[in-house]
């Protein structure tokens, strides 16, 4: 049974529209604030926006591992800013150095993708219907990562953990003197 | 064409009740609204008991008498606070970052009623049910440290700074133990026919499946993921023995020490309601959720019968202490309104344990209050182990999170994971042992 | 029995005890009677001159025995003398004593009053006897330092050392003069107790110590001026101006 | 007794802990606690020198409950001084008042009578549960107990009742006049504390099931303040902090004032010198009390109640010193005489002035929410620190 049929979504544009300008200001925001906690706000804000937009793709693990994520992740972020950035000087600071020029030309470069993907992908990617069902979204991810048949993301996923630990391991020795 | 514009939002009104689900998985939108603002008030009132409550108790546990001036017993003694703390005046820190000291209290707030649009108290009685609800829970709920960490920033002062960062590393600490914990009684629920599921109110059905609760499956394993989310969800909430971001000796009130009045009210609504809602993921992962005891041993029309009245029956008996003690009030005049005050209220609830008698509202209420009698044990709990513990030094409470439970929580999420993929070994092995054990027990005793 | 209420002639508050007319003599700590010099160095090394030489000789050696017994419980050996002059110090006689008298010839006198055992030390000798008390008689507790301020004597300032050995459970002090303006080796070194002690000395008598770690204040604002315990400091008192300039007040009082 | 070699004072330098090298360079962090802090009981200034949340080394300010305490002793009369001594340790007023009654009687070299030093006994051994009893409940709140503050704080209450009937006040008590008593004990005094004792015994076992086997608790108190005998000795450390250090001395057994060699009672020693050793030993210290009290109360002479003393007290010239086992510590008085009615000098030897100077040495090392733990283990009285 297709979800879309026993369950019509409500308002989709309107909701489509109003999450991608949340998220649309929010990235603004993260760039212009001079206060670094201000940023880093917006940019939670930015990517909760991101989560309900997941859900909206009837992807709702996606969107609460977005959440649980990005919401440990800026907490890292803004212990980071309130020991290591002392907020007076920041503010004095210049907000845009001289490289905005080159910011510019690869903003546009992947603004030009993005049309030239949207104008060609109507024909590349089938008219959309979700693969999966949303009630068996997250047992698809589960399947796709470990099933024996088509559990083939599980070499990907596992090398980016490993990554991760080199990260940590990294930050570790660089942190301590003696081990 | 009035009539029929009626008529049909009439059908749309009634349709959902026919149906078997939750308002949001229906998709009906006027019942969705009421089952939001049931809740928010519920989760209101509830806040407001737990402050009556803490105090009452934690009076009692300290030989001390509590609230006692305002109404009988200090039953409007809540109600006198709230007021107080929504007139007192509002004051904002010169110093302090305007903008996100607004914000904070609202974060926090939002992330500690949010959750509680997937928390089932009963087969369909909840907002939504979603495919992810777990998820969505922890989520949300481990939202709330961003506003507790603005909030410390904002004041711009060293206490409220303190308090924040002790509190953000500690809830970040112990989320990790907890999410161990849960996913360990997630890989229970796979063990069902239907396969494993994420959804609250799945994880509910799954153990009415089994025939068991989850704290009581592939024992010792499930106790143990129980005790673990039980510490966990204690330091989560930043509660005593935890509750080293607002230790009154050393960082006054910690990260809400600049707030007074209504803001300061907000992160207490937050405070009990984000306790309430761990202890409804507990309830729901290990305690059966809505199930009443016994379910499928003691099932059929008489224990359905007996078992329907219990709401009443713990109405009518809070109703008739209220009745006991009015009768215990000094009988001097100054007492005559407060006496007469007890018995109204005795009465109000003797008359709600009446209307839950009545046999179509009976079965219908069963659920929510199981949950709700689940939740407050949890409830009580905390008010007693503040009444009990001292307070973990912050080394200590971070060795207990990374060097207890978090090994703790791997060990059991790997054993959990053998046992059920070899389900059969524990049912021919364990099972016999603890068998065993319990009869040799029995013959020693 | 309110013996406090029928106690005569409180001094009037605001005035300041009339110290310079008191015989200040306290505790037979001054060697002749005259009120002259009186540095020990002048009493004979086997019969110290207390004030009432006459008494000295009605004490048996029996308060100080051998190897030093323990310091009597209250009144536990006296009899009440019947004499309004009270008791006065005796000989203190002991090997410690002898020892000492051996060593430091008349720099030393040792004596007993009430049953406690004082040394009076030269101020010259003072941190070597501090030290050989600790390391060879085990004085090893420095139970307190403290001064007394007699300002008719030309040495103004008693220093006292209270001492306590915990292998022989036994109590000594150790007195000596110093006059205003001089200074005192610290005893930081010999017991850390002395620390705080001798910041209080300081605090309230102005003496200091040399190689002290840390001499300031301690219980006075580091800024005060006058020392309060002595005797030309009136109750009434104050630094007035540095109660106007911290406290923002015209007067504590 | 302990090997005098092995009692040679430490120099503080050899304490200073070896910075951890394994620690990212930081600057010493220079942190301020109190005058007005809620875990300071009182008004105690801490400054510490940290290295994250480790402390390296701190320094306390004190002196804002200064009054001249001394001085006012030589512009008053001996009885007159009498009721000032209770303000300094306002919590343990009752042993104050004996060890300056106790040291002007030895100056006067007179003996309060046996009733008068039975009864002086049982108040003065009451005053020291009251006094361990106040600890017990501020420390136990400072480590984040709220509880044992309520229920040490209903039991004191009935000693304070006792204090109450016998001599008018609560706190700062008078209750001894310089040569025994001024009051006869009230009729039923004894009933009543032989009420207390049997009522306090199973409230002191309450405290014991909150605490002492608690997890946390031990987790906080173990291990945390330690300071050797040593140590102790070296910086004149006395009373509970000294005996939870190993060392077995006791005033009131090593040289015993009132009628103390007249009872049988025992004195508990710690073995580690930390937190936790120091609060074993004061729970014991309150029952080993309880033990003298019930002796006390049961031998009680009859007899006067004061000595012959002159209505007005003129000792002779002189200077003694005496000292007696406070709640805290060695209390000692050094009162010198020059034959009038005022003393020439009264010097006060106070127990926590003294034990507060090995706050720096007990917190080296320790965390920041230790020196919380230590302050209070200590058990200081600012009023008796400032004088």
């Amino acid at each position: 049974m297709n979800p879309l049929v026993a369950n019509p979504p409500v308002a989709t544009p309107f909701f489509f529209y109003l999450l991608s300008g949340i998220m649309i200001i929010g990235g603004i925001l993260v760039i212009t604030r001079k206060n670094a906690v201000h940023s880093a706000i917006a940019l939670i804000t930015a990517l909760l926006a991101q989560a309900g937009l997941y859900l909206m793709l009837y992807a709702p693990f996606v969107a609460g591992v977005q959440i649980i994520l990005y919401a440990g992740g800026i907490m890292v972020l803004f212990l980071f800013v309130i020991m290591l950035i002392s907020i007076e000087r920041t503010m004095k600071e210049r907000q845009f150095n001289k490289q905005w020029l080159v910011g510019i030309a690869a903003a546009a470069a992947l603004g030009g993708l993005f049309i030239s993907v949207y104008a060609k992908g109507k024909s590349l990617f089938p008219e959309g219907h979700p693969l999966y069902p949303e009630a068996q979204n997250t047992q698809a991810i589960g399947a796709l990562l470990f099933d024996s048949r088509t559990g083939m993301y599980m070499f990907a996923f596992e090398i980016a953990s490993l990554l991760l630990l080199v990260a940590i391991i990294g930050a570790v020795v660089m942190a301590k003197k003696r081990i | 064409m009035n009539s029929s514009l009626l008529q049909s939002i009439v059908d749309y009104v009634q349709s959902y009740l026919s149906s078997n689900q939750t308002p949001g998985v229906a998709g009906n939108w006027f019942w969705a609204t009421v089952y939001v603002l049931l809740v928010f008030a519920g989760v209101s009132v509830g806040v407001i008991c737990m402050n009556w409550l803490e105090r009452k108790i934690l009076a009692h546990m300290q030989v001390r008498l509590g609230p006692m001036r305002v109404g009988p017993h200090g039953l409007l003694q809540p109600i006198a606070d709230a007021l107080k703390l929504l007139l007192k005046e509002d004051i904002i820190p010169a110093e302090a970052d305007a903008l996100v000291f607004w914000i904070a209290p609202f974060i926090v707030d939002l992330a500690a009623f949010t959750v509680f649009i997937v928390v089932p108290f009963g087969p369909a009685h909840a907002v939504t049910d979603m495919n992810i609800g777990i998820l969505f829970m922890l989520g949300v709920s481990s939202l709330s440290v961003l506003g507790i960490v603005t909030a410390g920033w904002a004041s711009n002062s060293h206490y409220p700074l303190i308090g924040a960062l002790r509190s953000s590393a500690q809830m970040v600490s112990y989320e990790v133990a907890m999410g161990l914990a849960v996913v360990s009684a997630i890989m229970m629920t796979s063990l069902s026919a239907e396969g494993g599921t994420l959804s609250m109110i799945g994880i509910v059905q799954r153990q009415q499946e089994q025939q068991v609760w989850f704290v009581f499956k592939f024992f010792p394993l499930g106790l143990v993921a129980f005790a673990i989310f039980a510490i966990a969800m204690i330091a989560e909430t930043n509660r005593a023995p935890f509750d080293l971001p607002e230790a009154e000796s050393e960082l006054t009130a910690g990260f809400h020490t600049e707030y007074s009045g209504f803001r300061w009210s907000l992160f207490f609504l937050a405070e009990y309601a984000a306790m309430m809602a761990v202890s409804s993921i507990a309830v729901t992962l290990w305690l059966g959720g809505w199930l009443r005891p016994f379910p499928n041993a003691l099932h059929g029309a008489t224990w359905d019968l007996i078992f329907s009245f219990f709401p009443g029956l713990t109405f009518l008996f809070l109703g008739g202490l209220c009745f006991f003690n009015a009768s215990r009030m000094p009988k001097h005049p100054f007492f005559k309104i407060q006496t007469m005050g007890l018995a109204a209220f005795g009465a109000v609830l003797g008359l709600i344990g009446l209307v839950l008698f009545v046999p179509g509202i009976r079965e219908r209420v069963q659920d929510i209050f199981w949950f709700t009698a689940k939740v407050a044990a949890f409830m009580y709990l905390y008010i007693w182990y503040r009444g009990t513990f001292p307070r973990y030094r912050f080394d200590q409470l971070m060795k207990v999170g990374w060097k207890v439970l978090l090994p703790t929580g791997l060990a059991l999420l790997i054993l959990t994971a053998v046992v059920a993929m070899r389900t059969e070994v524990w049912a021919e092995v364990v099972v016999p042992m603890w068998l065993g054990f319990a009869d040799l027990l029995r013959r020693i005793f | 029995m309110p013996d406090e209420t029928k106690s005569p002639s409180s001094p009037p508050e605001g005035e300041p005890k009339p110290a310079a007319d008191k015989p200040a003599s306290p505790g037979g700590v001054k060697a002749t009677p005259s009120g002259s010099d009186a540095s020990p160095a002048q009493s004979a090394e086997t019969k110290p001159t207390p004030e009432k030489p006459a008494a000295a000789g009605q004490k048996p050696a029996a308060e100080a025995k051998p190897a030093a017994p323990p310091a009597k419980p209250a009144a536990a050996g006296h009899p009440a003398p019947p004499k309004p002059a009270g008791p006065t110090p005796t000989p203190w006689d002991a090997p410690l004593v002898a020892k000492f008298k051996r060593e430091y010839g008349s720099g030393i006198n040792a004596l007993t009053y009430l049953g406690q055992n004082y040394l009076e030390v030269d101020r010259s000798l003072i941190s070597e006897v501090l030290e050989r008390l600790r390391d060879e008689e085990q004085f090893d507790y420095c139970v307190d330092i403290t001064a007394v301020h007699n300002p008719k004597r030309e040495k103004q300032f008693d220093v006292v050392w209270i001492l306590y050995s915990f292998p022989r459970n036994q109590r000594m002090r150790v007195k000596t003069q110093i006059a205003d303006g001089e200074s005192l080796p610290s005893s930081v070194s010999v017991w850390a107790t002395a620390n705080w002690l001798e910041r209080e000395v300081f605090d309230m008598f102005g003496i200091k110590f040399d190689g002290h770690p840390d001499l300031k204040r301690i219980l006075l604002p580091d800024g005060w001026k006058g020392f309060p315990l002595r005797k030309d400091y009136g109750i009434l008192q104050q630094d007035n101006e540095w109660v106007q300039i911290n406290l923002g007040i015209e007067s504590g009082q | 007794m302990t090997d005098p070699k092995t009692l040679s004072p430490p120099s503080l330098e050899t304490h200073v802990a070896a910075r951890d090298e394994t620690f990212l360079d930081t600057n010493e962090l220079v942190i301020n606690m109190g005058p007005q802090h809620p875990a300071t009981h009182g008004v105690l200034r801490v400054i510490l020198r940290l290295d994250g949340e480790k402390v390296l080394g701190l320094e306390c300010v004190i002196g804002y409950l200064h009054r001249g305490v001394e001085k006012i002793a030589e512009n008053r009369t001996y009885a007159m001084f009498n009721p000032y001594v209770d303000r300094m340790d306002y919590v343990a007023a009752v042993s104050n008042g004996l060890g300056y009654c106790e040291a002007v009687e030895k100056l006067l070299n007179v003996e309060a009578p046996p009733r008068a030093q039975y009864i002086r006994v049982i108040l003065t051994e009451l005053n020291r549960i009251a006094s361990h009893q106040l600890w017990l409940g501020t420390h136990a709140l400072d480590i984040g107990a709220i509880t044992p503050l309520f229920y040490t704080f209903r039991d004191r209450e009935e000693i304070l009742k006792i204090f109450e009937k016998y001599c008018g006040a609560r706190l700062t008590t008078h209750a001894f006049r310089i040569g025994g008593l001024q009051y006869e004990a009230y009729d039923g005094f004894e009933q009543d504390v032989k009420n207390f004792v049997k009522f306090v015994k199973p409230k002191i076992d309450e405290y014991e099931e909150l605490l002492t086997t608690n997890r946390i608790w031990l987790e906080r108190t173990k291990g945390v303040g330690v300071i050797s005998g040593r140590d102790c000795i070296a910086l004149g450390v006395t009373g509970p902090v000294l005996r939870a250090s190993g060392v077995k001395w006791d005033i009131r057994k090593a040289q015993p004032y009132a009628n103390y060699k007249n009872f049988d009672f025992e004195i508990p020693t710690g073995l580690n010198g930390d937190t936790y050793d120091r609060y074993l030993v004061r729970m014991v210290e309150m029952r080993q009390a309880l033990r003298i009290i019930e002796q006390a109360v049961e031998g009680i002479p009859e007899g006067p109640i004061m000595a012959k003393v002159p209505k007005v007290i003129k000792p002779p010239v002189g200077e003694i010193y005496h000292s007696i086992e406070a709640p805290k510590g060695e209390l000692g008085y050094f009162i010198v005489s020059d034959g009038s009615t005022q003393p020439y000098r009264v010097r006060v030897r106070p127990p926590s002035f003294v034990n507060l100077q090995a706050l720096d040495l007990m917190c080296r090392g320790q965390l920041v929410a230790d020196v919380i733990a230590v302050i209070g283990t200590l058990d200081i009285v600012l009023g008796e620190v400032d004088r």
